[in-house]
């Protein structure tokens, strides 16, 4: 399946890209999805540890199993306020 | 009230939307760009925004805090794009019967916000360099 | 700054005076005439004061609220006279270079004025009756 | 001594006068004046008790020794803000 990603602030900066897509199997976690982002964007490699993962606007824990019509994002700590 | 705005924040009309005839206190809180940050010099912000999700929390938020706290009106306004010196970032109006739960109720709704809502400041310092603002990551800035 | 007006506040100036380049965080307050108290409906407010020595106890409050934070700009501003329903008849306006300062301030001055500050509030009631409000008396009302 | 005293509120309304003035022994205290207040203001005598009173803007305890130039006022509770 193929789980669209959007990218914000410094992960969209060191990325070089504010969406991107991952081909996943089907039943990936967001633990998968993780290491697919850090295999295709080593410059996200110590940053993404940082970063919360949405998933359909709501975070999302490692063990989530993610589908192809959700909404996903890379969420870095929020400095918002 | 929940609003994502790119223009600066007009507080009248906030505070009109939190005027209600049973209200005893009105609290608003305004976040404002700090010219100065542990000592170094801030020429500008700029707010990054993930608006759908940004949405749903703010509403979150309100619910919870309308659970919370016996609330009249909740409005809750966040500027996105380029702010100056001494401009509001976020306005937060509660009004309530009562003070204690409007003080309340604005002080947990600032610090939850700065907690989960997807809403990022990139400090544009007065040397010309550029940092976005990640707390707690310790990493070298992003360039 | 410390007032006593007998025209409508203007929050907006009040705001104003409050803002500060190196402040982070500005907390308003505002104290409105609520329409229903204890379940009986108010019509209208007065407010009678004591001036020279309100203006003396608003100053040490203050200068006590700037000992115990560190505030930029500390605003008090409080109406005397007839009030409507909905109607400011106190502002407090703090701000400092972080917000917790600002809530635990604003916080503080209202909860103080309200216990040393000779202002007193007339209930003008929706049934004709009208009676100074002296909290702790629970004496028969004067006529 | 002549003491003025300024009146508010209830106390002002129970004692139908925004002011007025008593004859004191020199040396006389703020339990003195009390003591003075409900003989010539009967109607005051059950409000009293829960006013505090105010020498040149301050609140003075009961044993504060009063003099002639002094700024005298009955304070009753506050109910501003």
């Amino acid at each position: 399946m193929i789980v669209w990603v959007k990218l914000f602030a410094a992960a969209r900066q060191r990325a070089g890209t504010p969406a991107t897509n991952f081909s996943l199997a089907e039943g990936a976690t967001v633990r998968d999805l993780r290491a697919a982002i850090v295999q295709e964007y080593p410059t996200l490699a110590d940053f993404l540890p940082h970063c919360r993962i949405a998933v359909d606007r709501d975070f999302a824990p490692d063990d989530h199993v993610l589908t192809e019509t959700q909404e996903v994002g890379i969420i870095p700590p929020v400095s918002g306020g | 009230m929940i609003q994502l705005v790119h223009e600066p924040i007009d507080t009248q009309a906030i505070l009109a939307a939190a005027a209600h005839p049973h209200a005893g206190a009105v609290v608003l809180f305004l976040g404002v760009t700090r010219q100065l940050t542990a000592g170094r010099e801030t020429e500008s912000l700029d707010y990054e925004c993930y608006p759908e999700m940004a949405i749903c929390k703010l509403r979150e938020l309100e619910e919870q805090a309308r659970a919370k706290w016996p609330l009249l009106h909740c409005v809750v306004v966040h500027r996105l794009g380029h702010l100056e010196i001494s401009e509001a970032s976020i306005a937060i109006a509660v009004s309530s019967p009562h003070r204690r739960a409007a003080f309340e109720a604005g002080q947990w709704l600032i610090d939850t916000i700065k907690e989960v809502v997807p809403i990022w400041k990139q400090e544009n310092w007065q040397d010309g360099s550029r940092e976005w603002v990640h707390p707690g990551t310790g990493l070298p800035k992003a360039t």
